[in-house]
């Protein structure tokens, strides 16, 4: 076997602390090497034409490239070997740059380890095989998960496109976090107003499945052949017959039985509801912790206004299942609750600021409800302890934001742009009131965003003051606010009737869970991974995965929006063709070896491993041995390291291969 | 940031020669405060053509086990601070100066001693950057130097008080007080309260000693703080 | 059930009477203390605000008598002591470097956590219940204002028994004498204890602040459990009248002094009689004479 | 590596998914970390064969780091479950026939967790300094110790090229 | 006795099963298996102290079972089995080597048998595993004889050894069992006498790549030795049959052992006890011991 070595300098990245030349000519000596030489950018077109040529020149059969790591250019030289004429299986990379030139400063160490990476893929090459990709065919069906604006922009991409789309959304209407908003930075242009439109888009949409209060509860498959169980949540209506008329809501007799969530919990609700006027499906909801019929069996009332007799106490949650070609993850945020927390818990709360006791210190949320005309105050500022317009309003930013003592490290990005926009808000309504906002830094980097942040202090006298509070306490219905302007190097005290906090936007609490259920991986704080903060930053790190909107990192409006058509063209460009490409990294059984005992059966995730008869000359099964199905199998090896004979190989990966490895330390 | 631009602006009037009485030069010792290795030091003698010296951000990280460069300037402690309005600099600008290199003003000021050690702003510092601790080293470093104290009568108590512990191992109020007063020459302070003490038996006449006061005092011999280290 | 004690300077002159009481509660619970033998100054503030090495000496020569006496438990009732007490185990325990410097200078080894506790930790432990079964009166007729001040419950993350700024353990304990607790805002505030003496301006300054937001919450009675709080709160009145003139006392009790008399203690055994703003309590009556 | 100075050899068998991306956002991070550790890369922590161990300890390393995906978050759903049982009981078999613990060890470390992957990284190689070259396990029979470079290649012959006798592929 | 050879005779005779695997007498005090396909031999059977062989080892010999694959009519085989041998046939059952429906499990009351041919059967030449036994009755029987009688007293050497090994250094240890693998000739008797060691090429016959050192010096003998006690833990039902087929006397049970036992305490599992529990490899628990993971 002929086997060329490359070693890259990545300009100055690897060769900075490898000795590249060295590298290569020390491999020149190695037996099976034919040809060895290193480069400074390997990955350039020069470079892949060098790596073409030499195996050209010197007739190579296999390569070993020196370089970053194969996450990032393994496709490159493998594309480069198979224009030359070699199998892309046949191509090795040792890991030179994050796995030594960036973590080693020692030059002759990281030199040396160079050599012995090289050396490792060197002897694994020589016994890679020839491998052929797999054909996979792809449904062309996208499962959209979460139905804020994120979700609905990449349905109706997706739809738009002429693909089906399964739309799940966990509340029992789509809408999201913008349907609750007021007016949106930094237009202040109503927020229902240019939501709504798409949301009734999406309900009529031929193309547009759409399941609101339900859940994924499974996921099983891998890219273009994902197979999605879905859980229907009873809502106890039958959705075909009920009109949406509204009459149950207003007959129902536990008027104020439950905070009304969508309000933010500043207004109650009844048992049976919609969450808001224009959702999306206006169909009711029972909630059964709440409603008379399940607590003592009476009532009803709901199904004797119910001329349709869409009323079902009955109904039962339901699962379906969906066969989905590729997923957009849209689940969105929540915000950070400050509340006093527990010692062991992940995030520690605020009791110097008095969030949960003084009831006129709220969230942003709650501002928006308050500020929304369709809110519980029709849209007029009213404090929620007396209903008193407030005089005097603080808005603080960077709650749990930035304060890594809480558990947050992170800026939520868009508390800076919102909090302006309450200022401003306040202060149209209220003219003979005043503002105050205590900030860190503001961050209004985006189009106009920094024009609206001055506007408000220009034009409508909001009073920026650079610090944070350190304690809110109540004295005689008013809240001091104890804070310092750093700026003048002032203590400051201001008694305010109204107190917004600014908190921080983190991902939801079952998103670890969701995050396991499909197979994603996600940060510390619960958001998910993109495949690549810079080039793949709307892919996750599993194929067919696609991530949209905060659920990836805190996020405004529009970039959640940018980022769904992204999701969403991405799971198109998968559509494109009918079959996949897949990595023919997949198990093999040798049945002659195979005892039968299937424990690789057992192990198997993915139920790839299936019973095979082996019968002799007179047609009597004399053994049974593992058979995989390739289509199935997605490579993990799990099998062969629990198989006692060693009957199966994993190919690209095989023992040979890892023994090789180990035996060039 | 302003308030560093408008130093570094000063800074470079200064280099043209024409310097003004408070232009704050900047050094280069508020580089990153962690102990550096020895080959990096190297270097940085190479470029800079000086000596690296262990500056005293150096010095309090070593004593606080955490990085000066920790704080953000929110404000956060002196908002909260219950002596703040006693105090002339803000304990947020403290640590800013000492971030800054610019020692003298620091260490000269009466935040630190004004400081009651409450831990207010520890507690509720959004970088957990235990700032009590930093004024504890901030104090002992000034006193390290021998800088003048902005806080005489309390850096007296301190001195009576533990002159106390170290000859009886147990603190003796009547002695302290006489102590105190000796180096204060504040002599009719607290003659109200102290009267009524003795009448409810509260005040013993004779000290409380430790048995064993030897070993208290070797402690106190042991710590001794070494006075002018290095200069300011 | 038994605790060691550390009792602190200031339990031996100007808080005699929080040490009378705590015995005499707890031996009425049924609990016993061993105080730590040959116990010296935990350095106090002084030590710290000049010197670490010797604030942290000082503070674990005391630690290491516990280890060496068998005593894995100890009692501070003082918040000061407690504190220092606390935050110096917990340092040397965190840093290696630390703890092999402070072992060298006291000819000691620190191999196990020694647990400090403060008066609401034992109370606590000791079980409420037992509060309430031994009870011979309800002080329902006292407005409790809990004073935790600042060392009692900071910093949270080392103290960790309770939130550092929305503190509930005092308040449980007193609501088990049948007293009644009102919510007001200075609880965890700094009473200035460290410039009691030196700077006592700051220190009226600030203790009259709190005692106006008790009263302004409808307290009748503060409680504190640190004998410098109740230094700066109780004896500074007399200052504090002379600064504020329209100032009106406001009685100042020991936690202990307060659960020793809905046991059925008097004033004299608790050592009441021994404070600057005099509290009697009747029965159920509550007679709070301006001296 | 030089002859004055010893330095331990140590491999680190990790999952593609979580710990390799790890390491490559430790590379990335630009951390730091001693260089006594190659990497070996499989698919899964669920891949990797106990035998993987005793060849390393065979072809020299001193010590061994084993990591995957944290459980819950595998790639492939339950490969790491396996593998933790797998890893328990076979780390419990070595300690037993007196093979120190801290020889093989083992580790969770997710692709974000280049930090983590540097500290392991460096722990491992502490504690692997401490223990001291494995002459134990290597020169168990002293013709094929280090001495003979010869029989070495005759030895890594008999571990790679031995003729195949039975799976009928020779 | 009698009855046992009644029985078998019947099985045999109404064709119900293919062979009887049984115990045949050599002299006094040692026994020998026996293949009874004939009703007429099946006079040979004997059950007593002596028997020692763990016969459900011939299960998984490809002559034996061919016994079962006739082309007519597939037939079960008979076993004489020990209640411990019955654990063997449980994890057998669970590997898929055997199905329950194809073993006529033929098993008795018992009480012990001896450490080897030739011994008095007393607490002192008790067999090792008899002594901490507590299945005198089989978990899975077709058919039982005998009665329960009293297991002889006798001391626990082999948990001693273990307490003793446990307490030594790591290098001890290490130095104690590198010289007792160090007497091993690879003759691979520990894994033909075993009946978990069915596979048809083992581990340590694969060459390419070569997964352990054949020759039988210090590195190759460690290699086998701790590749075979690691592919039986948490399968080894402890019959002990390789201790007493080791011509070497490596105290191969006492790591087997010491293995069920580590088992036992981190998973709370015993092997081929229950055809119902799933087997210790090939399933998880979430919420596995986690402790050696950084």
């Amino acid at each position: 076997m002929k086997i060329g070595v490359f070693i890259c300098h990545c300009g100055e990245n690897i060769s900075r602390t490898v000795d590249c030349p060295r590298v290569a000519h020390f491999c020149e000596g190695l037996p099976g090497v034919e040809y060895s030489i290193d480069y400074k950018y390997m990955c350039s077109d020069p470079g892949q034409k060098m790596i073409k040529d030499a195996i050209h020149e010197h007739k190579l059969d296999a390569i070993v490239v020196g370089s970053c790591s194969p996450n990032m250019h393994e496709r490159t030289f493998r594309n480069a070997a198979v224009s030359a004429g070699i199998n892309p299986f046949l191509v090795e990379i040792a890991n030179l740059r994050e796995h030594c030139s960036w973590v080693h400063d020692d030059v002759e160490a990281a030199t040396e380890k160079a050599i012995e990476l090289v050396r490792m893929a060197i002897e694994k090459v020589k016994r890679d095989k020839p491998l052929t990709k797999i054909k996979v065919p792809v449904t062309k069906r996208v499962l959209v998960i979460g139905g804020g604006i994120a979700g609905i922009q990449a349905a109706l991409d997706v739809a738009n496109a002429g693909y089906e789309v399964v739309l799940v959304e966990r509340e029992p209407s789509i809408g999201g976090h913008m349907s609750q908003l007021s007016e949106t930075f930094p237009t202040l242009d109503c927020s229902q107003c240019i939501l709504t439109p798409r949301m009734v888009e999406v309900y009529q949409h031929p193309k547009i499945k759409l399941l609101t209060y339900s859940e994924v509860v499974k996921v099983e498959g891998f890219i273009g052949n994902f197979k999605a169980t879905i859980k229907k949540k009873a809502r106890h209506i039958n959705e075909d017959l009920c009109s949406g008329c509204g009459l149950c809501i207003t007959k129902c007799p536990t008027k104020k039985k439950a905070y009304n969530s969508f309000e933010e919990d500043l207004a109650f609700r009844p048992a049976i509801y919609v969450p808001f006027p224009q959702a999306v499906p206006n169909i009711p909801v029972i909630d059964e912790t709440v409603c008379m019929y399940y607590k003592n069996g009476k009532c009803g009332m709901c199904v004797k206004v119910c001329d349709r007799e869409a009323i079902d106490f009955e109904q039962k949650d339901t699962m379906l299942v969906a066969d989905i070609g590729a997923i957009i993850v849209a689940t969105g945020y929540k915000l950070y609750n400050i509340d006093k927390k527990t010692f062991d818990s992940k995030y520690k709360g605020y009791g110097e600021y008095g969030y949960g006791k003084y009831r006129d210190v709220i969230d942003g949320l709650q501002f928006e409800r308050i500020a929304s005309a369709s809110g519980p105050t029709a849209g007029e500022i009213k404090r929620p302890s007396d209903g008193k317009e407030p005089k005097k309003i603080v808005f603080i930013q960077c709650v749990g934001s930035r304060d890594p003592s809480k558990g947050i490290s992170y800026c939520s990005k868009i508390c800076c742009m919102y909090t302006a926009k309450h200022a401003m808000l306040y202060k149209h309504k209220v003219h003979d009131g005043e503002a105050y906002v205590f900030y860190m830094d503001i961050r209004a980097g985006g189009k106009m965003y920094d024009e609206f942040v001055r506007r408000a202090i220009e034009e409508d006298q909001v009073k920026y003051i650079r610090g944070r509070v350190s304690r809110i306490y109540e004295e005689n219905g008013k809240y001091i606010v104890k804070g310092e302007d750093t700026i003048a190097g002032v203590p400051v005290e201001i008694d305010a009737d109204l107190v917004v906090l600014a908190t921080a936007m983190i991902p939801h609490d079952n998103a670890p869970t969701l995050a396991q259920t499909i197979g994603i991986p996600y940060d510390r704080h619960g958001f998910f991974n993109e495949a690549h903060p810079k080039l793949r930053p709307v892919e996750s790190t599993t194929a067919g995965v696609f991530l949209a909107g905060a659920c990836q990192s805190p996020k405004d409006i529009p970039e959640s929006v940018s980022m769904a058509s992204a999701a969403a063209s991405k799971a198109m460009i998968l559509f494109a063709s009918d079959t996949l490409e897949r990595e023919p990294v997949v198990a093999k059984v040798n049945e002659d070896l195979c005892a039968g005992c299937f424990y690789c059966k057992k192990v198997c995730p993915f139920g790839a491993i299936e019973v095979k008869d082996i019968t002799d000359v007179n047609g009597i099964v004399y053994k049974e041995v593992a058979y995989i199905n390739q289509g199935v199998c997605q490579g993990c090896g799990t099998c062969t390291a629990t198989c006692l004979s060693k009957s199966i190989e994993l190919a690209g990966f095989n023992n040979e291969e890892i023994f090789a490895e180990i035996a060039a330390l | 940031m302003i308030c560093r631009e408008a130093q570094t602006r000063k800074a470079d009037k200064n280099m043209s020669g024409n310097a003004l009485k408070d232009t704050k030069k900047l050094q280069a010792s508020f580089v990153p405060p962690t102990p550096s290795a020895p080959d990096t030091a190297q270097e940085h003698s190479e470029t800079a053509n000086q000596k690296h010296i262990r500056s005293i951000a150096d010095e309090i990280t070593e004593k606080t086990f955490q990085n000066v460069s920790l704080c953000y300037q929110c404000g956060k402690c002196s908002a909260g601070c219950p002596v703040r309005f006693y105090m002339e600099v803000a304990p947020n600008k403290i640590v800013r100066l000492i971030q800054l290199g610019l020692y003298e003003e620091a260490l000269n000021s009466n935040t630190p001693w004004l400081c009651a050690g409450c831990l207010t702003c520890s507690t509720r510092c959004p970088n957990s950057f235990d700032l009590a601790k930093f004024m504890d080293a901030v104090r002992e470093v000034a006193l390290e130097k021998g800088v003048e104290v902005g806080e005489r009568d309390i850096l007296n108590f301190h001195k009576a008080f533990l002159d106390q512990i170290k000859h009886h191992g147990r603190s003796y109020e009547v002695g302290l007080v006489a102590d105190y007063k000796m180096r204060t020459l504040n002599l009719l302070q607290d003659v109200d309260s102290a009267p009524g003490m003795f009448v409810k038996g509260k005040l013993s006449v004779l000290p409380h000693n430790v048995k064993d006061k030897k070993s208290v005092k070797e402690i106190f011999e042991k710590t001794s703080i070494k006075k002018n280290q290095t200069p300011l | 059930m038994r605790f060691g004690y550390y009792p602190g300077c200031s339990q031996t002159g100007t808080a005699k009477e929080y040490d009378i009481s705590l015995r005499k509660v707890i031996g009425k619970l049924g609990v016993s203390f061993d105080e730590l033998d040959d116990w010296s100054c935990c350095g106090a503030t002084s030590a710290h605000v000049t010197n670490h090495k010797l604030a942290n000496a000082l503070a674990m020569r005391n630690i290491a008598l516990a280890g060496t006496q068998g005593i894995d438990n100890v009692v501070a009732p003082c918040a000061a002591c407690y504190n220092r007490l606390v935050l110096s185990q917990y340092e040397t325990m965190h840093h290696p470097e630390i703890k092999a410097e402070t072992e060298e200078l006291l000819s000691a080894k620190f191999t196990q956590d020694i647990k400090v506790m403060n008066v609401l930790e034992l109370f606590m432990k000791i079980g409420l219940g037992k509060i309430i079964d031994n009870r011979k009166h309800e002080l329902s007729d006292l407005n409790v204002a809990c004073y935790y001040g600042c060392l009692l419950v900071r910093p949270a993350e080392i103290t960790k028994f309770d939130d550092a700024e929305q503190p509930v353990s005092m308040e449980k304990i007193v609501e088990a004498t049948g007293a009644k607790t009102v919510d007001w805002n200075y609880r965890v505030e700094c009473c200035g204890a460290a410039h009691s003496i030196a700077r006592r301006d700051i220190v009226i300054d600030l203790s009259k602040k709190i005692i106006d937001d008790a009263v302004d919450n409808g307290a009748n009675v503060m409680v504190v459990a640190c004998p410098m709080c109740h230094t700066n709160l109780d004896m500074r009145q007399r200052a504090m009248k002379r600064v504020y003139p329209g100032h009106k006392e406001f009685p100042v009790l020991y936690l202990s002094e307060l659960i020793g008399l809905s046991l059925g203690m008097n004033e004299k055994e608790l050592g009441i009689d021994l404070h600057y703003i005099d509290f009697k309590y009747d029965g159920n009556i509550l007679k709070n004479t301006v001296a | 590596m030089t002859q004055q100075k010893w330095e331990p050899k140590i491999v680190a068998f990790v999952c593609n998914w979580c710990t390799y991306a790890g390491a490559d956002l430790a590379g990335t991070s630009r951390l730091k970390y001693p260089a006594n550790t190659k990497i070996i890369r499989v698919m899964c922590s669920g891949g990797i064969d106990p035998v993987f161990i005793l060849k390393a300890f065979e072809r020299g390393a001193d010590g061994v780091l084993v990591s995957g995906c944290h459980p819950n978050d595998c790639h492939y759903n339950a490969g790491n479950f396996h593998a933790r049982r797998r890893w328990d009981l076979f780390h419990k078999l070595l300690d037993f026939v007196g093979i120190e613990k801290d020889r093989l060890q083992f580790s969770w470390i997710s692709a974000s967790e280049g930090k983590k992957f540097a500290d392991v990284i460096t722990k491992v190689t502490k504690d692997i300094m401490a223990l001291g070259p494995f002459k134990a396990y290597q020169n168990m029979n002293s013709e094929f110790t280090i001495e003979f470079p010869e029989l070495e290649a005759v030895a890594l012959k008999e571990m790679l090229h031995e003729e195949e006798v039975s799976d009928g592929r020779a | 006795m009698e009855e046992l050879r009644k029985y078998a005779k019947e099985l045999l005779e109404k064709g119900e099963v293919a062979a009887v695997i049984g115990y045949q007498q050599v002299n006094e005090r040692r026994t020998k298996p026996i293949i009874v396909t004939d009703p007429a031999d099946a006079t040979k059977l004997v059950f007593n102290e002596y028997c020692l062989n763990n016969l459900s080892v011939y299960f998984t010999r490809a002559r034996i079972r061919s016994l079962m694959r006739t082309k007519d009519k597939p037939t079960k085989l008979a076993i004489t089995a020990k209640p411990c041998d019955v654990h063997s046939i449980i994890a057998l059952i669970q590997e898929n080597q055997i199905q329950r429906n194809d073993v006529h499990i033929i098993s008795f009351y018992c009480h012990g048998v001896v450490r080897d041919f030739g011994c008095e059967f007393s607490g002192d030449y008790l067999a090792s595993k008899c002594i901490t036994c507590e299945t005198h009755k089989p978990l899975y029987y077709d058919k039982i004889f005998g009665e329960d009688k009293v297991t002889p007293q006798a001391s626990d050497k082999s948990l001693a050894k273990i307490k003793e090994l446990e307490k030594m250094s790591s290098k001890e240890r290490f130095d104690y069992f590198k010289s007792e693998f160090d007497k091993c000739i690879k003759c691979y008797a520990c894994r033909a006498v075993c009946p978990l060691c069915y596979c048809q090429r083992c581990i340590t016959d694969k060459t390419i790549p070569r997964w352990i050192e054949s020759s039988s010096h210090g590195r190759g003998n460690f290699a086998w030795n701790i590749v075979r006690a690691f592919h039986l833990s948490g399968r080894c039902t402890g019959c002990g049959e390789c201790d007493r087929a080791c011509p070497m006397d490596i105290p191969l049970s006492l790591i087997n052992r010491r293995m069920a036992m580590e088992v036992k305490d981190l998973f709370s599992f015993v092997s081929g006890r229950s055809l119902e529990t799933p087997t210790l490899v090939g399933s998880f628990d979430k919420k596995d011991n986690d402790e050696i993971f950084m």
